[in-house]
């Protein structure tokens, strides 16, 4: 709309958690660009790192966990890795919004949903107020959902599907124009969370965002995405255009994820679990490749040497295995 | 609104039949105590000097009325009585209804509890608020085990302490009933100043018999709420501190409310022994004393209305709960 | 028969990598050995104690209500006799009650809880009725009015209605566990595969409760030792010539501990231990979690 | 052999003091499930899959209807009795985590019921060991290396596979698998379903899957039957591999076009419905349950309750007036 | 406005602060009514009474005026003629007078009197109560069953004022009270209806507090009593504290800090360890005078158990108990350890027996001749142990009411001296007092404490030996004798003891002959009684009290002396007589 759909850049983000063995890395040295505009979808395994890639975005990885290296540009904000106190509590919520995982849990339970609202206008220092919840009425009428109604109700008055979408309201409502979504539909139901998607396809279109997706349900991302990255053991294997990647895989990992989906049509017998299981905080290799234990390509490079993620057209990987192919 | 009449009338009906049980029990213990109060009042009497006969007499004045009728008779007119708020008649206050030396003991225990109640409940809350957000350095720690022992500690161990160090060590407060006698009773600067003088030890012994109950339940909340995904939601959305401090508080201190009617009771029980350490003329030292004398009206009737207070405690605990808490308010179900 | 074998072995090696976790809990604070070095004193002392002095204790009569000196380390009591034989050999009535107040705490609280949790229906409705009439109705004062009734002429006795009285709480807790534990799905599982009720209380339930039951147990002990040596001190019981509570009372009305100091040491003394037995058990307790976690056992 | 007939299923929110608020789970649901077949429930969140499983379990009661279990009806037995014919029925649980006691290691989990069996039907105790090591390579899990384990040492796909073997101890006749693989790992998801499907083969245990992903559904079984619930009510019955090519109730028609298209992948099917969501809270027991939300609703919807029914040229059991056969899925690239 | 004047510092008209020791606990809503027994009258300053007994020494009937001025005894003590005060007034101005007098007596009879009793035979009791003049009251004894005390019940009575109170009785009372004299139904119910009448005087609450004393109660909160002072007091010229303050106490510890802390004026007897009683001494201004207190304690047996139905026992018991070392332990400051068991207190012993004090057997500590009576007794000691002759266990049992402390502590005492001397003990104790003087009657116990030679009337003495307890019951004069357990008598000792050098007595009677003998008739009464207790020892005597008392000179001057016999009455009387001075 008004504004420009700003860029992020991503780049060699590695964060890492305190553990009694000493800090680990969730997130290594991690890459991504969102192009301006466009939705970015991530995916992978539980554990893999993907909301703490997020909240890196915001520079809000809460202990014991730590960004230990990289950095987060964003245009017209900086890096926000640097950013601290005040003017990364301003960022938040005015330049990139955040929406919770679909957990029930991201609104007060004691307040209506108009006086977070309210407070929220009240913390970015919104003079008019009456404007804001206007504004957020708009929205919610927007996204299918009696406005009025909804600022008067409490959490436990709405269905999950309200909540998310009061969720995303709440992201928006200030404005923000880049918008990190967290699991936005795990627990809800198939025809709810279709809406959500749509409304997320079309809110972002409309108002101009940049977004990033976060998932491990690939059909969610197909859906919705852009582009589409692949996280395994805090790693970014792959990524690249969502049909690209979907079409053709080619870090094994990836290939074994799309084989492992249940599929509705089509021969059944084609679908393959991945071997092995995957990897925890503390079961990641320390070094060499993190996918070599359940991976068919394995070669001995990969115990030693972690696979730089090499741009193949519009495509990056992070795999010795097919970076060999590419050169041979 | 409905649903908070419903959940009154709920408690009033409970609170009615606990205090019907409760009356019965102290019936029954009451008459099951052995030892005839009036053969050996006569025998203390000839000690003091007072020949047989007279002393019998006296003790026949004294004990005035005899208990009439069957177990039973006796039972249904006690309980009769206790609906017009007749206990019976006080033995060692001669003439008074046990009712009236009750009331009057009543509010020398119910303010000084509750005055502590409330600070102990202001001061635990917020150091509670710390002891959680610094749980993991050396302040978390000093208020966590300095919290747990004063949790620990009964209050009568409490009591001694404050009453050597500031009663007899370092002589500065009295520790010598409610209130100086040369003040005239009423609203003036000098009667005042001395009631709270006066008050100073027993509520400051109820705040910190009580304090570390608060600040162990309110950082144990704190923590719960500072793990639930809406303060996190909140402070990516760039909420003011302060007003993420308010959404930690508020939900933090809303189960705390099931805790205050227990921790009133407990300070209630404890009203024996710090009435007993500061001579505080409220319930628990009428409550010994009744017991010393052998007075068993106002025995039975110290003990019910001491466990009346907590169930009127809790019903408004609990009310104010449902009241503050909009889960309860529309009528769903909530554990706390 | 080599799985039988292996089967065997492997719950030797759980026996033992259970202490070894146990060890590793206790380490990772050094507080808590103390705690655990305080609680077994305590244990000896009321165990052992009392072997080590002649009953009836030596007197002094030229050393009444004496200060604290190198002779007597905290003092004389009003009978002339060392305030620490009093407090070792008081220790065993304290210790004793308080701990027979704990068993009945936790077994009676535990069985109601789990009968009532269990059960559900309208023998849950009745127990938990009681246990709230029980909970409201203040222990303290009850105890009192009780003591003009009740001649609490032994530890046992003492523990015994102590309690009677103290179930409550556990009670409560116990049928809030059990119930949070029955959605679990391994006890609805043990259902369908048709396990004896038994099994599941035993096998299924109580472990997983254990370490609130213990926690519980523990905190049963200090509410056993202070709610008896409160009585004592308030003076409603019988007389007992060694007893921490007995010594209090004698101190503050008969000595005048509140007045002069050459009283005080008789008054430390058992304000000291009560002080101890508090601290051991506060720091014990915030092992308990994790000692009888295994998850938390072994990081 | 599996039957249920109009089986109902309310539940009284009790609580309060006053009043109870119904929930109606299961409005009449007939159900057959024969010996080593297969058969889904889908449908959304609170439409009563987990209850009915539950009740097919043995785990919950029935208000209504009718269980026959291998010919013998449920609700003329007494708890006792219809303990053995349950115990053939195994339900597996969503949470692999819960499902498993943390504090027991595998090997006891294990212990548990096979010494039940061993003493009910007089096997020595080594063939405790060896069925224990048997049931955990059914599942495919090494028994030398999983044994001594306490769950938190396993993955989650390694759970429910020790849940699966457990159940495996009683040689069902049946599984109920409520949800069992939405919390596990994408990447295991399938080989937990590959398993439940070679049980079925290998072992002749019928499979009930209850799900609400309607893609899971086919990997127990090209001939299993799939349940459509709405409501605590059926509304469409057929053959899985039928229902997704020709759903023809609305209800089954959005709830297969909310399955999001792999674009890339695969191909958007031709029709689309738009996924419905009921705005409206305030739901109406009249009629047709699906009538507010349905696109396509017509007068007699609002007064009258369609039933479970075949219909000429539609190959499936539906409860809707005005059928349509849709397609309403996607289609594989390489099919188009 | 105030009267905060709380230093109460200065010289006269200061405020006068002290404590009832007589009464824990103040009860704020009690009325200022001296027949209640939380009532805020306080004896001697508030409250009147006719004269103040002396408990002298040895004579019963001593007193100091109170409202009665002067008054004469009839030399056969059959009647007593009061003399009131002429200027007495109450503190409304209105003076005192016969009728104030008569109404407060037929008040005595409603409450329990030992003068105005309605028991039929009740000895000492009044026949006729007469008002001779304005300021004239006769009181004429019913000499049925005389009694030599009949002066000390008359006069030991409350006084209040008939404006007030008279409403309380009824019109006919005195009519009532004739009828109760005679016999019959109609005497019954006469004295059912007055003594239903007590109850209505205990709780009756005048609006005012209107007191002919030198003080009127101005409030009371549960902390303190604040009086003041009656300017229409006859005696008020000489009254020199203008208020007096009364402060609670729930415990005695409290009362020392009041003490050390220099808090009261005067405090009365209060039982005080050596070194809280040092300190009380080192606060300034202090000062502790000591005086007679008319009670002893002992130890008693009830002799239907065995083994203490042998005289043996008891007599090696008393061998084997330092009573020196007893004393100290329990009752330093407040008891001298008894020279040995005469029944009577030792100061007034001296008085009463003379030189044959020094014959009874003293019962020092000999361990020797203690296993010499038990082995005389037939105990046998095994390994170090005693037992009963047949070899069973011998465990002594002592029994104390909780909360008297020096008794515990004695006993806890004693326990110790027998178990270091091969007698196993322990000590048990009882609820409360009450409870504890019921079972005791009730034979419950072997061993217990009991109060004794309650003085200064020689048959008050022995009645706690030779009395109900023991068997002996006095009914209008006539002696009889109850079996063990039967009546009250839970001592069980024999009906008659042969006393050496003096013969068979029956102690009993011989008590109840001291109810009217004159003190020379009583003394050889008393040595009979006296060597039959030494010899017989159905107590052991153990300490007599000393009457320690505090008071602080900072403030107020004029104190009684050491073992004056003022020391027995509250400090109220004290100032009222005029004695106590405000320090200039
Ligand atoms: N507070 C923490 N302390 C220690 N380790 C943590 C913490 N939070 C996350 N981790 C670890 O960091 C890794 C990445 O966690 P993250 O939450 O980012 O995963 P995720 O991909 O979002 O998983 P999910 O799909 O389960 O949400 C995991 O292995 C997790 O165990
Ligand atoms: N124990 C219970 N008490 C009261 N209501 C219940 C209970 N169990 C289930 N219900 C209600 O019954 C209805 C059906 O619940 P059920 O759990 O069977 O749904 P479901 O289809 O399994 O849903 P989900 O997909 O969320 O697991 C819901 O409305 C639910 O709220
Ligand atoms: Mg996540
Ligand atoms: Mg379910």
């Amino acid at each position: 709309m008004s504004k420009q759909a700003p860029g992020v850049r991503i780049d060699g983000l590695t964060v890492v958690y305190k553990t009694p063995a000493g800090e680990l890395p969730a997130v290594r040295d991690v890459s991504l660009t969102l192009e301006p505009g466009s939705i970015t979808g991530i995916v992978g395994e539980s554990g893999s790192g993907k909301s703490t890639l997020a909240l890196s975005l915001l520079n809000a990885v809460q202990p014991p966990g730590r960004i230990s290296a990289g950095s987060v540009e964003i245009d017209g904000l900086g890096d926000v890795v640097g950013l601290g106190g005040e003017q990364l509590r301003k960022a938040r919520g005015r330049h990139i919004g955040y929406v919770f995982q679909a957990a029930q849990n991201s609104l007060n339970p004691l307040k209506t949903v108009g006086k977070q609202l309210l407070d929220l206008g009240r913390s970015h220092g919104v003079d008019d107020l009456r404007g804001l919840v206007r504004e957020a009425k708009e929205l919610l009428g927007r996204m299918g959902l009696d406005g009025a109604r909804v600022l008067d109700s409490h959490q436990h008055e709405l269905s999950g599907g309200m909540r998310q979408r009061v969720g995303i309201m709440l992201a928006l409502v200030l404005n923000a124009h880049v918008v990190v979504l967290d699991e936005p539909t795990t627990a809800l139901d198939m025809i709810t969370q279709a809406n959500i998607l749509k409304i997320v396809r079309e809110v972002h279109a409309e108002r101009g965002l940049t977004t990033l997706v976060i998932t491990h349900d690939i059909g969610v991302v197909a859906e919705v995405a852009d582009r589409l990255a692949v996280m395994y053991g805090g790693r970014l294997v792959e990524q690249g255009p969502t049909r690209e990647v979907l079409g053709s895989p080619r870090h094994p990992y990836t290939r074994g994820l799309i084989k492992a989906i249940p599929r509705l049509v089509g021969d059944i017998d084609e679908a393959r679990a991945l071997p092995g299981r995957p990897p925890t905080l503390a079961t990641v290799p320390k070094q060499g490749c993190v996918f070599r234990e359940r991976c068919a390509l394995r070669m001995d490079v990969c115990d030693d040497v972690d696979p730089e993620a090499v741009l193949q057209g519009t495509r990056t990987v992070a795999c010795h295995a097919v970076t060999v192919k590419e050169h041979a | 609104m409905t649903v908070i009449a419903r959940r009154l009338a709920g408690h009033l009906a409970r609170g009615l039949v606990m205090i019907l049980v409760v009356a019965t029990i102290s019936f029954f213990i009451v008459r099951s105590i052995p030892g005839d109060p009036v053969a050996a009042n006569v025998q203390k009497l000839i000690e003091q000097g007072m020949a047989p006969q007279a002393a019998e007499q006296a003790t026949r004045v004294l004990y005035g009325f005899q208990p009439k009728g069957t177990l039973w008779e006796q039972y249904v007119d006690y309980m009769g009585g206790l609906f017009t708020f007749d206990l019976g008649q006080s033995v060692t206050h001669a003439g008074a209804p046990v009712t009236d030396v009750l009331a009057d003991a009543a509010k020398w225990t119910v303010l000084p509890v509750l005055a502590g109640t409330l600070l102990s409940f202001l001061v635990g809350i917020v150091m509670g608020v710390y002891a959680a957000i610094r749980r993991s350095g050396k302040l978390g720690d000093v208020l966590a085990i300095s919290g747990s022992l004063l949790h620990g500690v009964p209050q009568y161990v409490l009591g001694l302490l404050l009453s050597a160090i500031f009663a007899t060590l370092i002589p500065i407060l009295p520790a010598d009933g409610p209130v100086d006698i040369l003040f005239e009773p009423g609203f003036n600067a000098g009667y005042i100043g001395s009631l709270v003088e006066h008050a100073v030890l027993p509520v400051a012994t109820y705040a910190l018999a009580a304090y570390g109950g608060w600040i162990l339940a309110m950082k144990s909340s704190v923590v719960t709420v500072l793990g639930d995904d809406f303060i996190l939601a909140a402070e990516l959305r760039g909420m003011k501190r302060s007003i993420i401090f308010r959404y930690i508080a508020r939900n933090a201190i809303l189960p705390l409310f099931t805790i205050l009617a227990l921790s009133l009771g407990l300070l209630l029980g404890g009203a024996v022994f710090i009435e007993r350490i500061f001579n505080y003329p409220g319930l628990g030292l009428l409550l010994i004393e009744s017991i010393t004398m052998r007075d068993y009206a106002l025995m039975g009737g110290a003990f019910l209305i001491i466990t009346v207070s907590i169930i009127v405690a809790n019903i408004i605990a609990d009310l104010f709960y449902s009241v503050i808490d909009p889960r309860v308010r529309s009528g769903e179900e909530v554990s706390a | 028969m080599t799985v039988l074998l292996e089967g065997s072995s492997t719950s030797a090696a759980m026996r033992r990598n259970f202490w070894a976790g146990v060890w590793r809990v206790m380490r990772r604070k050094p507080s808590r050995l103390v705690g655990a070095v305080l609680m077994a004193g305590f244990v000896f002392m009321g165990a052992f104690g009392p072997l080590f002095y002649p009953d009836p204790l030596p007197r002094d009569v030229n050393q009444l209500t004496r200060p604290p000196s190198w002779q007597h380390w905290l003092g004389t009591d009003d009978q002339g006799r060392d305030v620490v034989a009093l407090v070792v050999t008081g220790s065993r009535y304290v210790l004793l009650a308080a701990l027979v107040t704990a068993v009945i705490t936790v077994v009676l609280g535990t069985g109601i809880g789990l009968f009532s949790g269990f059960k559900r229906g309208r023998w849950d409705t009745v127990l938990m009725r009681i246990t709230d009439m029980k909970l409201t109705i203040p222990g303290l004062p009850l105890l009192l009015v009780l003591s003009t009734v009740w001649k609490f002429s032994s530890a046992v006795q003492m523990g015994l209605v102590l309690g009677l009285l103290s179930w409550g709480g556990v009670a409560r807790a116990v049928r809030a566990q059990t119930l949070s534990l029955r959605e679990r799905g391994f006890i609805e599982a043990a259902r369908g595969l048709g396990l004896s009720t038994s099994h599941i209380v035993g096998k299924e339930l109580l472990p997983s409760m254990a370490p609130y039951i213990a926690m519980n147990m523990l905190i049963a002990i200090t509410g056993g030792v202070y709610s008896q040596v409160g009585l004592f001190f308030l003076g409603v019981l019988p007389y007992e010539s060694n007893n921490w509570g007995q010594m209090l009372n004698t101190a503050v009305f008969r000595s005048g501990a509140l007045t002069v100091p050459s009283a005080l040491g008789f008054l430390i003394g058992p304000l000291l231990a009560i002080l101890l037995l508090t601290l051991a058990i506060v720091l014990v307790v915030d092992a308990m979690d994790e000692i009888f976690n295994p998850r938390l056992r072994e990081e | 052999m599996i039957t249920g007939t109009g089986v109902v299923k309310t539940y009284k929110q009790r609580g309060k003091m006053l009043g109870a608020r119904e929930v109606r789970a299961l409005r009449g649901v007939d159900f057959a499930i024969p010996k080593g077949g297969a058969a889904s429930f889908i449908g959304e969140s609170g439409c009563g899959k987990t209850t009915l499983g539950r009740i097919i379990a043995g785990l919950e009661t029935y208000d209504e209807g009718e269980v026959v279990i291998d010919g013998v009806a449920m609700s003329g037995l007494k708890p006792k009795e219809r303990q053995p014919h349950f115990r053939k029925i195994q339900m597996i649980h969503q949470d692999p985590y819960s499902a498993l006691n943390p504090t027991r290691t595998i090997h006891q989990t294990l212990h548990a019921p096979l010494s039940l069996r061993a003493r009910q039907t007089g096997r020595p105790r080594s063939w405790i060991e060896e069925r224990a090591a048997e049931v955990l390579s059914l599942v495919g899990l090494d028994p030398g290396s999983v044994l001594a384990r306490y769950p938190h040492q396993l993955s989650g796909g390694m759970r429910q596979r020790v849940v699966i073997a457990r159940a495996l101890t009683v040689d069902p006749e049946m599984l109920v698998a409520d949800e069992a693989v939405s919390m596990i790992d994408v990447s295991l998801r399938l080989g937990i379903l590959a398993l439940l499907k070679d049980l079925r083969e290998r072992l002749g245990v019928s499979v009930l899957f209850i799900t609400h992903d309607v893609a899971t559904a086919r990997y127990i079984g090209d001939d299993g039957e799939l349940y459509v619930i709405y409501r605590g009510q059926v509304v469409e019955r057929g053959a899985v591999d039928t229902v997704i090519a020709d759903p023809v109730h609305p209800y089954t028609q959005s709830l297969l076009s909310a399955i999001p298209v792999l674009h890339g992948l695969e191909q958007p099917g031709e029709q689309p419905v738009v996924p419905l969501e009921s705005l409206d809270e305030s739901r109406s027991d009249e009629g047709c349950l699906f009538a507010r939300r349905c696109p396509f609703r017509a007068d007699r919807c609002e007064g009258e309750r369609p039933l479970l029914q075949i219909t000429d040229g539609v190959p499936q059991e539906h409860a809707c007036f005005y059928p349509e056969r849709r397609n309403v899925i996607a289609r594989p690239l390489s099919e188009v | 406005g105030t009267t905060n004047n709380s230093g109460g510092s200065g010289g006269g008209g200061g405020l006068f602060t002290t404590i009832d020791v007589a009464r824990p606990g103040l009860d704020a809503s009690a009325p200022a009514n001296p027949w209640n027994p939380k009532g805020n009258a306080f004896l001697g300053y508030n409250g009147m009474k006719l004269a103040w007994v002396k408990n002298h020494l040895t004579d019963p009937n001593q007193f100091y005026p109170g409202i009665a001025a002067s008054w004469d005894v009839a030399a056969d003590n059959s009647s007593i003629t009061l003399h009131i005060q002429p200027n007495a007034k109450w503190s409304d101005g209105k003076p005192v007078t016969a009728e104030d007098v008569r109404l407060s007596i037929g008040l005595a009879y409603t409450t329990g009197s030992t003068a105005f009793a309605l028991t039929p035979g009740a000895a000492g009791a009044a026949a006729e109560v007469e008002v001779v003049d304005d300021k004239t009251v006769k009181v004429t004894q019913d000499m049925t069953n005389p009694s030599a005390k009949f002066a000390r019940g008359v006069l030991d009575n409350w006084v209040v004022p008939a404006h007030v109170w008279g409403s309380v009785l009824p019109a006919d009372f005195w009519d009532k009270l004739k009828t109760s004299r005679g016999e019959g139904e109609a005497a019954d119910k006469a004295r059912e209806e007055i003594l239903a009448l007590g109850q209505k005087v205990l709780a009756f609450a005048p609006p005012k507090d209107v007191s002919a004393g030198p003080f009127t109660l101005e409030r009371v909160n549960p902390g303190e009593a604040l009086l003041l002072k009656n300017p229409n007091f006859y005696n008020a010229a000489n009254v020199a504290p203008a208020q007096v303050k009364f402060l609670n106490y729930s415990g005695n510890e409290q009362i020392w800090n009041y003490l050390s802390a220099g808090k009261l004026d005067h405090s009365g007897f209060v039982a005080a360890p050596p070194d809280v009683m040092n300190r009380i001494k080192q606060a300034p201004g202090s000062h502790i005078i000591t005086g007679f207190s008319p009670v002893a304690v002992g130890m008693a047996f009830n002799q239907s158990k065995k083994p203490y139905d042998n005289v043996h026992v008891r007599r090696g018991l008393a061998y084997l108990i330092d009573r020196a070392q007893v004393t100290k332990v329990a009752s330093p400051d407040g008891g001298t350890p008894a020279l040995t068991t005469s029944g009577i207190h030792q100061k007034p012993a001296q008085e009463w027996i003379g030189s044959e004090l020094s014959s009874l057997e003293p019962y020092n500590h000999d361990v020797a001749k203690a296993e010499a009576e038990f082995t005389e007794a037939g105990l046998k000691k095994q390994n170090g142990k005693w037992t009963l002759a047949d070899g069973t266990p011998w465990k002594v049992t002592m029994h104390a009411p909780s909360g008297f402390s020096d008794w515990i502590s004695a006993q806890e005492n004693i326990k110790s001296q027998l178990v270091d001397n091969g007698v196993d003990a322990e000590v048990v104790t009882v609820a409360d007092y009450p409870v504890y003087l019921e079972e005791l009657a009730a034979g419950k116990y072997d061993v217990g404490f009991w109060l004794m030679a309650l003085g200064p009337a020689p048959y008050d003495i022995f009645q706690r030996l030779y009395g109900t307890s023991n068997g002996w019951t006095n009914v209008a004069g006539k002696v009889s004798h109850n079996a063990p357990g039967k009546g009250g008598n839970w001592m069980g000792g024999p009906e008659e003891i042969d006393v050496e050098g003096v013969g068979k007595v029956n102690p009993g009677e011989l008590t109840a002959e001291l109810n009217a003998a004159t003190a020379e008739e009583a003394k050889p009464i008393m040595a009979k009684l006296a060597k039959a207790a030494n010899q017989d020892l159905p107590v052991i005597q153990l300490w007599d009290y000393v009457n320690t008392q505090f008071t602080n000179t900072s403030r107020f001057t004029g104190w009684p002396q050491n073992d004056s016999d003022l020391l027995r009455l509250p400090a109220g009387v004290w100032i009222q007589l005029g004695m106590i001075k405000g320090k200039q």
